[in-house]
């Protein structure tokens, strides 16, 4: 696993390149990009195959969890940095972002990229903390780059409730050290995660609950599960669409990581049935928080974000649920969400440009001014809110599918989400059915968007046909993954 | 046998005689309704593509049809949804249709989760989603979950189907969509449901208590009075062929359900001979419903609107249509010697033999009570389609647009006339027809001791069409030629008697005055709603105009759907409330979902 | 063949007959109700000479009429002269008895029905109009009751085949009096009446345009065609008489070929005691508005469950 | 051995002490100013636990804590708010006597909480626990109370060094790369902290967090 470094330091080398070679700086975020989505690939499908590695002394830990993460990671970043490109040109253009300013976009945006290949690849739980926290400060400068209020303010926001949320996390880290170095002795492998994962059940039992309450709610605010979510949509409505592709696309996934291994952890120590049901309450109230936000939403990427909210809610909820299936669906949607949710803020980004603003009430008749982002819009709609034949209805079944023959919790979830979904449906296809047809009162102009179709097609059309036949490479993929989350030692 | 997505997921092809059947119907008319789509396309307009989406849409239903396990079944079915959704957006300009699109996919979409939860309980039951593991372990689940599947079934099919609480998105949905898309989605998408429930109730779990078929009774009879009243009332001609599909799904349930109540009751001739009304009539309303979608829309394109008070006339100017939209009214009407009449005597006489047959008297009732219900809807179809073809066709054109209007091509017609001429054919092979039906309903479905599906009711009464197919000409041209016996006899043309003045087009009847009599009749049910504006020349007395206006209250709309969506929109904004943006009430939240976790965490 | 033949013959001898008779009764009605109400009236045969006097004149027909205004007499004379040869009143079985049962008999007159209303809205005159609209409407209503009181009388002799229900009520004769029985007859003799047309429903004698229902329908033909259709309307009458005596008092048939005229002789009576029966009803009640045959009908049709309800219950 | 735990338990109760006067005051420079005192009395702490372990490793953290969180972070501090001109706090949510009640109060919930943990035998100082709770509590209650930008980042710190008091209690500090990592987040967040700070003032003009309340729904 040498690669995993490389992977990381691309992305930081780029970063420095994009401050000096200015205006290049576009050319070069491009470039850096597709080449971590190749590492960031072969080193996921490498850990598909091959069963958990150590490199760096054990500093660098990559199983299939972590291959996942890198994947997902390595795919968005791409989908961002490449649209950026378009993006920024047309924000100079419009005088949203100054010349001047361009190189520092790129800049964070690549050492956010850093940092969220980070986070699954340390071993250790520390550094991941120190990752997380990073992978926040890096976008908070993003978030609040257009200089208008609301930016400012929703960067503010988001700043101070992640970094309030990560203390309580690292209270639980904290906690963790402390009844690890009582189980495993002084050595600075006690926060290493294979470590403690082996020696889980020598933990003290009532300190990893107190533990595993701390780094849910920790990290759970960074992965955007309610209650805690309330930085995500001002975060992701105000920032540059790019950065909230990434945000919603990559950066969620990280933190949910975090709460994963923990929860791996905690089942090592308490047995399966503590952390689930946690996992499966925040899941299923994630689902009904997001439900009448949909329903009354004025601001596109604000519905976008909050369709966030409920799919991380819906993965927390399947990893609650427990069993091959259920972590195997979840997995899978993990994925998809993230696939289908960097096609729907591309598309609204090209519309947002287009149109000038982003108020649903403003934005009518897509279809005509924009055909492929409003085609797209809808698609994606209808892919994320579980419609067949899209891949998320799929993982979506099994989690159903999974409750269904659970237990009785796993049963309600499961109602939670079959009713939640649907109810989502109905309130995004209401808003995007009146911004992508009928006559437009707004006065879009053309905002140039090459090569808009691999954008959008590319994703749809890879959810489409994962929505029927799987390749082999991500089924085993996803059944490692199932694997490392299912193991009950 | 191709491997599914998911773990321990295969996707499967099951076809027997039910699918074959519901094949050749979803063949037959999409073959037809695509003829016709080719020369009436041109009229409307449509973008890019719609013809492969009505392939994808066609080959959408077929995939439903053959579908081995839940998984196929459920990606076909919402592919189906979404297609015919599209084409329904054909003309998204106008704010209706968005909504009519929008109503139609949250409907289906919602009726999808509802099918799901009852699939996923069946998989729970059986332990596979493979339907001839279902079968196989039907008698295993025990009767509280079997009602439970059976009752999310019903929702989630009924509302495909379109009966009657769950009916509202197809009056909006099928006027708005092109003519052959609603002809296909009216004739033959509305049948999957019936196909989901038939399969539900007779393949899937074991014979259920006797209120399962009570309550598809029950409700088909609501559906066939209800809708027929309703589509009475319009005077949108796409509309008013909507709420017949209601009216045809309603008579359809009623085979279905004396079908279900006689397997209940264990009663195995009644069950063969449900059975074979309902699919024989699911055949004939597939044939004259596309048949007259087909006519409407001829219309449409012919004269510019389907407004029955602005049409008129029609038949000197367009005889062709108006012949096959006459025998496609006769069909619907149930009159003899057509199709309609023969699946409908089917319905009357299991209806009736359910009654008789069943032991308590509270079972005896219901089928009868349906029966009469049956007559009534009858009865109000021949009213209804006098209406329609008397004030679309007949006497003077009420607009210019329908006295200059001309034939359509014969792209159009000859889909029409082999329509009607299946009508017609369907009615007098009706015997045969029934018998091939009965070889094709596999025999899982009958309990043993079911006689194959005959026309000859088990205790008496027959019907043979044929003879009087032969008998009503022979006597037709007696009474027109003993007469010349008599000797030869002229006729003069002159001028329609209208009181001494001459006749204008403001004198003829109007659709709404049609149905005049019979909206006061079931005012209770339909309660009107009219207004009049009396405009009074400036200062006088004297009347200058009366403006008239009358609709019907949308019970179920109103007073059901919009009731739940105000509640739900109104609970959200209260919810919306607590995000007010103040960065201290969220660290709040945030405090206390930590103060949550450590006291669960105790 | 041979068989074939005969049976032709009685199918076209027992038309003969109701063609033959249906004027008379109406005829005898009128003599009936005159005589109550104290005048003359005219003579029993005068319907037969108004037929033949209007099959013998030219007819007028409206310029804005279509080919369903010309064939609409054929098809009413055809459905009715079809379903008066599914009737057992002359011997068992009815001729076409193999052919049609009950449900067929009422989907000729729905058949009748539709043509007659069509053919009233042809000619654009807004008489045929207010005649199609309501003869459809108290149609509507009236099809529940006559269903319910078949199915009432289908209980017993086990299906919907006219000829059965005759020969069953033949056999157990006793049965007739039965109260399911005397309710479903009940609720079909008020069908009949608005099915034909006769006072408390409508009223067949007035040319008065607002009043008249079925007459409405007629108003725009002349000549040939009206003579046809008044004989046809007629025979309407005659054919749902001969229901309710198939149904609910099948006695005197003939059961060998002598029999004939005597069960000839049998039906007249029969049919005149309801002649008699409908005038007295017509002389003691007024016509009721037509947004209260409503009631009238809802009476019919309650009557007709409270059949079934015995039926089912009583057994 | 028990002086060092009495020495750390002094250091402890001087710490309280600072944070509950800290909830008292308005002035922002006076707020930087008892951050200072804060971090340095942890650096002392920090110092004491390494006498007493003789572990290299605490000698780095307490270094580290006294030049960043003493000095580097305080530095930052004072430089926005002599580049914005700022002196008083506005009148917070809760007027300072509520406040103080409401300090004293979460004080003794983390006495109460402190013991339910029972974290016992790692090092020797009873109370020390406690307080590191006590200023986490603390620390949140500034930041939901006060209205300016600058005086929310000194809670958010407070509860940072009331996390690292407790981490150097229960387990003698982190390994020394997770420490350094957790100094250099800390680092890195005051500095993009500032930068939006000056951000905001520069939009609004004010440093009142009040007028970023416009985001709803």
């Amino acid at each position: 696993m040498t690669l995993a470094p490389v992977l990381i330091g691309v992305p930081l080398m780029a970063a420095l390149l994009c401050v000096f070679l200015g205006r290049r700086a576009a050319a070069v975020s491009a470039a850096a990009s597709v080449v971590t989505l190749a590492i960031g690939s072969v080193i996921a499908f490498g850990s598909f195959a091959v069963p958990a590695e150590r490199a760096l002394g054990g500093l660098v830990y990559v199983d299939a969890l972590s291959g996942l993460i890198v994947l997902i990671v390595a795919l968005v970043s791409a989908i961002a940095a490449l649209y950026a490109v378009a993006y920024v040109r047309n924000a100079v253009a419009t005088g949203e972002i100054a010349p001047a300013q361009v190189r520092w976009f790129y800049f964070w945006l690549q050492l956010s990229i850093a940092a969220m290949f980070a986070v699954p690849l340390l071993n250790n739980l520390g550094l991941m903390w120190v990752a997380v926290e990073m992978t926040t400060l890096t976008t908070a400068l993003l978030v609040a780059f257009f200089r208008r209020g609301h930016a400012l303010e929703a960067a503010w926001k988001y700043l101070m409730i992640g970094a309030v949320g990560l203390a309580f996390g690292l209270f639980g880290l904290l906690l963790t050290y402390y009844a690890a170095s009582h189980a495993l002795g002084e050595a600075a492998s006690a926060l290493a995660w294979d470590e403690l994962r082996a020696h889980a059940s020598a933990l003290d039992p009532s300190l990893m609950r107190v533990a595993f309450a701390l780094v849910l709610v920790g990290f759970g605010t960074k992965a955007g599960l309610a209650p805690m979510h309330t930085w995500l949509p001002d975060a992701h409505g105000q920032a540059p669409t790019p950065v909230s592709v990434l945000l919603s696309g990559a950066l969620l996934n990280c933190a949910l990581y975090g709460v994963l291994r923990f929860h791996l952890l905690a089942t090592g120590t308490l047995g399966v049935q503590f952390s689930s049901d946690l996992l499966l309450g925040i899941g299923a109230l994630s689902i009904l928080v997001a439900v009448p936000f949909v329903l009354v939403q004025h601001d596109l990427k604000r519905l976008l974000a909050y369709s966030s909210v409920e799919h991380m809610g819906i993965v927390a909820l399947a990893v609650g649920i427990g069993g091959p299936l259920a972590l195997f669906a979840a997995a899978f949607h993990m994925l998809n969400h993230a696939l289908a949710k960097s096609t729907l803020f591309v598309a609204a980004g090209a519309l947002g440009q287009g149109y000038g603003t982003l108020r649903l009430a403003r934005l009518h008749g897509a279809i005509e001014v924009a055909p492929l982002p409003a085609l797209g819009l809808v698609l994606g709609t209808l892919a994320i809110t579980g419609t067949p034949p899209f891949a998320p209805f799929t993982s979506e079944f099994g989690i159903a599918q999974a409750g269904f023959l659970g237990r009785p919790s796993a049963l309600v979830g499961a109602v939670v989400l079959l009713a939640g979904t649907v109810l989502v449906f109905g309130g995004m296809l209401f808003h995007v059915l009146r911004v992508a047809v009928g006559t437009g009162p707004g006065r879009p102009h053309k905002a140039a968007f090459p090569f808009a179709a691999s954008f959008i097609g590319l994703p749809l059309a890879a959810l489409l046909v994962m929505g029927v036949w799987l390749p082999p490479a991500l089924r085993n993929g996803f059944a490692a993954v199932a694997g490392v989350l299912g193991v009950a030692p | 046998m191709l491997p599914g997505p998911l773990p321990g997921l295969v996707l499967t092809w099951q076809i027997d005689g039910l699918s074959a059947f519901f094949a050749l119907v979803i063949l037959s008319i999409s073959a037809v309704t695509g003829i016709y789509a080719l020369g009436n396309g041109r009229h409307h307009a449509s973008f890019p593509g719609s013809g492969g989406l009505y392939l994808l849409f066609v080959f959408a239903m077929l995939g439903v049809v053959v579908a081995g396990d839940a998984f196929t079944f459920l990606i076909a079915w919402e592919t189906m949804s979404l297609v015919s959704f599209a084409l329904v957006l054909t003309e998204h300009r106008r704010e209706e249709v968005r909504r009519a699109a929008w109503v139609y996919l949250v409907m289906t979409h919602t009726a999808t989760a509802f099918i799901v939860s009852a699939f996923l309980l069946l998989a729970r039951g059986s332990g596979s989603l493979v339907f001839a593991e279902w079968t196989a372990h039907a008698s295993a689940s025990d009767a509280g979950i079997a009602s439970v599947i059976f009752v999310l079934g019903l929702v989630g099919f009924g509302t495909k189907a379109g009966m009657i609480p769950l009916h509202i998105w197809l009056p909006q949905a099928h006027p708005v969509a092109p003519a052959h898309v609603s002809a296909l989605m009216s004739g033959v998408m509305i049948k999957l449901g019936i196909y989901g429930l038939l399969r539900l109730s007779f393949d899937w779990l074991a014979p259920g208590p006797a209120w399962w078929g009570a309550l598809i009774l029950g409700l088909g009879a609501a559906s066939a009075v209800l809708g027929v009243l309703y589509a009475l009332m319009e005077h949108d001609l796409k509309r008013l062929l909507a709420y017949h599909s209601v009216e045809n799904i309603g008579i359809i349930l009623l085979g279905v359900g004396a079908a279900v109540m006689a397997r209940a009751l264990g009663l195995g001739a009644i069950v063969a001979l449900a059975l074979s009304a309902a699919l024989f009539h699911v055949a004939n309303h597939a044939t004259f419903k596309a048949l007259l979608f087909m006519g409407a829309g001829a219309i449409d394109s012919a004269v510019g609107t389907r407004d029955l008070e602005r049409l008129g006339g029609l038949v000197r100017r367009m005889p062709f249509t108006a012949l096959s939209f006459l025998v496609g009214s006769a069909a619907i009407s149930a009159l003899p010697p057509l199709n309609g009449f023969a699946s409908e005597w089917l319905t009357f006489q299991s209806l009736l033999q359910l009654g008789r047959l069943a032991d308590e008297p509270q079972t005896a009732l219901l089928p009868l009570l349906a029966g009469g219900a049956l007559a009534l809807t009858g009865a109000l179809a021949v009213a209804c389609f006098v209406k329609a073809f008397g004030v679309s066709f007949l006497a003077l054109p009420r607009s210019t647009q329908a006295a200059a209007a001309r034939e359509v091509g014969a792209l159009e017609l000859i889909p029409m006339a082999t329509l009607a001429l299946l009508c017609i054919a369907l009615g007098l092979a009706a015997v045969p027809v029934v018998t091939a039906i009965g070889s094709l309903v596999p025999a899982a479905m009958l309990p043993h001791d079911g006689p194959a599906l005959g026309l000859a009711a088990p205790a008496g009464g027959r019907l043979v069409l044929p003879g009087i197919a032969l008998a009503l000409p022979t006597f037709g041209a007696l009474a027109l030629l003993l007469p010349r016996l008599l000797g030869p006899v002229r006729a003069r043309v002159a001028e329609t008697w209208a009181c001494g003045i001459a006749l204008q087009p403001v004198h003829e009847y109007t659709a709404m005055a049609f149905a005049k009599p019979i909206r006061l009749m079931f005012r209770d049910i339909v309660r009107p709603v009219r207004d009049i504006g009396v405009v009074h020349r400036s200062g006088t007395r004297f009347v200058a105009s009366v403006h008239y206006r009358s609709h019907i209250a949308p019970i179920f709309e109103r007073y059901v759907y919009e009731a739940l969506t105000d509640r739900l929109v109104a609970m959200a904004r209260v919810v919306r409330t607590l995000q007010n943006g103040s960065l201290q009430t969220y660290l709040a939240y945030l405090f206390a979902a930590l103060l949550v976790a450590l006291v669960l965490a105790r | 063949m041979s068989e074939a033949v005969t049976a032709a013959g009685l199918a076209f001898l027992q038309l003969a007959v109701f063609l033959a008779l249906a004027p008379g009764v109406n005829g005898l009605i009128k003599q009936i109700k005159a005589l109550l109400q104290g005048r003359r009236g005219p003579p029993l045969l005068q319907p037969y000479f108004d037929i033949f006097k209007l099959l013998r004149k030219d007819s007028v027909v409206s310029d804005h009429a279509s080919a369903v205004f010309r064939w609409a007499p054929a098809v009413y004379a055809a459905a009715f002269a079809t379903a008066a040869l599914l009737l057992p009143v002359l011997w068992i079985p009815a001729p076409l008895a193999g052919w049609g049962d009950a449900l067929a008999l009422v989907g000729l007159f729905a058949l009748a029905r539709f043509a007659l209303a069509l053919a009233g809205l042809d000619t654009g005159s807004a008489f045929g109009g207010m005649g199609s609209s309501r003869e459809v409407a108290v149609a509507a209503l009236a099809e529940p009751a006559i269903l319910l009181a078949l199915f009432a009388v289908a209980w017993r002799s086990g299906g919907t085949d006219l000829s059965g229900m005759s020969a069953w009520l033949q056999t157990h004769g006793a049965a007739a009096l039965a109260p399911s029985q005397l309710l479903a007859a009940g609720a079909l003799v008020i069908a009949v009446i608005a099915e034909t047309g006769r006072v408390p429903a409508d009223n067949p004698d007035t040319h008065l345009e607002l009043t008249m229902i079925h007459e409405g329908m007629l108003l725009e033909y002349s000549g040939r065609p009206l003579g046809i259709l008044m004989w046809a309307s007629l025979l309407k009458q005659t054919v749902l008489f001969a229901l309710l005596i198939a149904l609910f008092f099948p006695f005197g048939l003939a059961s060998s070929a002598a029999e004939l005229p005597l069960a000839l002789a049998v039906l007249v009576l029969k049919l005149g005691a309801l002649g008699l029966m409908m005038s007295l009803v017509e002389s003691s009640s007024a016509k009721l508005r037509i947004l209260k045959v409503p009631e009238l009908l809802g009476a019919a049709s309650a009557l007709a469950l409270l059949a079934l309800v015995a039926e089912v219950v009583v057994g | 051995m028990n002086d060092a735990g009495a020495v750390v338990d002094g250091l402890a109760v001087a710490l309280l002490a600072v944070a509950l006067f800290s909830v008292t005051i308005r002035g922002l420079v006076a707020g930087v100013w008892l951050l200072v005192a804060q971090s340095a009395l942890l650096a002392l702490v920090a110092a004491t636990m390494a006498l007493w372990s003789g572990a290299t490793h605490m000698w780095a953290a307490a270094f580290l804590t006294l030049t960043v969180r003493a000095i580097a972070v305080p530095a930052v501090l004072l430089w926005i708010l002599r580049a914005v001109a700022l002196r008083r706090e506005t009148r917070p949510l809760l007027s300072t006597r509520h406040a103080l009640i409401l300090a004293l109060a979460l004080t003794l919930i983390a006495f109460f909480a402190a013991g339910r943990l029972e974290l016992a035998d790692a090092f020797p100082a009873h109370n020390a626990l406690p307080v590191s709770l006590a200023l986490i509590f603390v620390g949140l209650l500034l930041m939901t109370t006060r209205r300016k930008a600058v005086s929310q980042l000194v809670g958010l710190i407070t509860i940072e060094n009331g996390i690292f008091l407790a981490g150097l209690i229960a387990t003698l500090g982190m390994p020394l790369f997770v420490e350094i990592g957790i100094f250099f987040d800390l680092l890195v967040a005051v500095g993009v902290t500032a930068v939006l700070t000056l951000r905001i003032n520069e939009h609004f003009d004010t440093m009142n967090t009040d007028q970023l309340r416009r985001l709803r729904g």
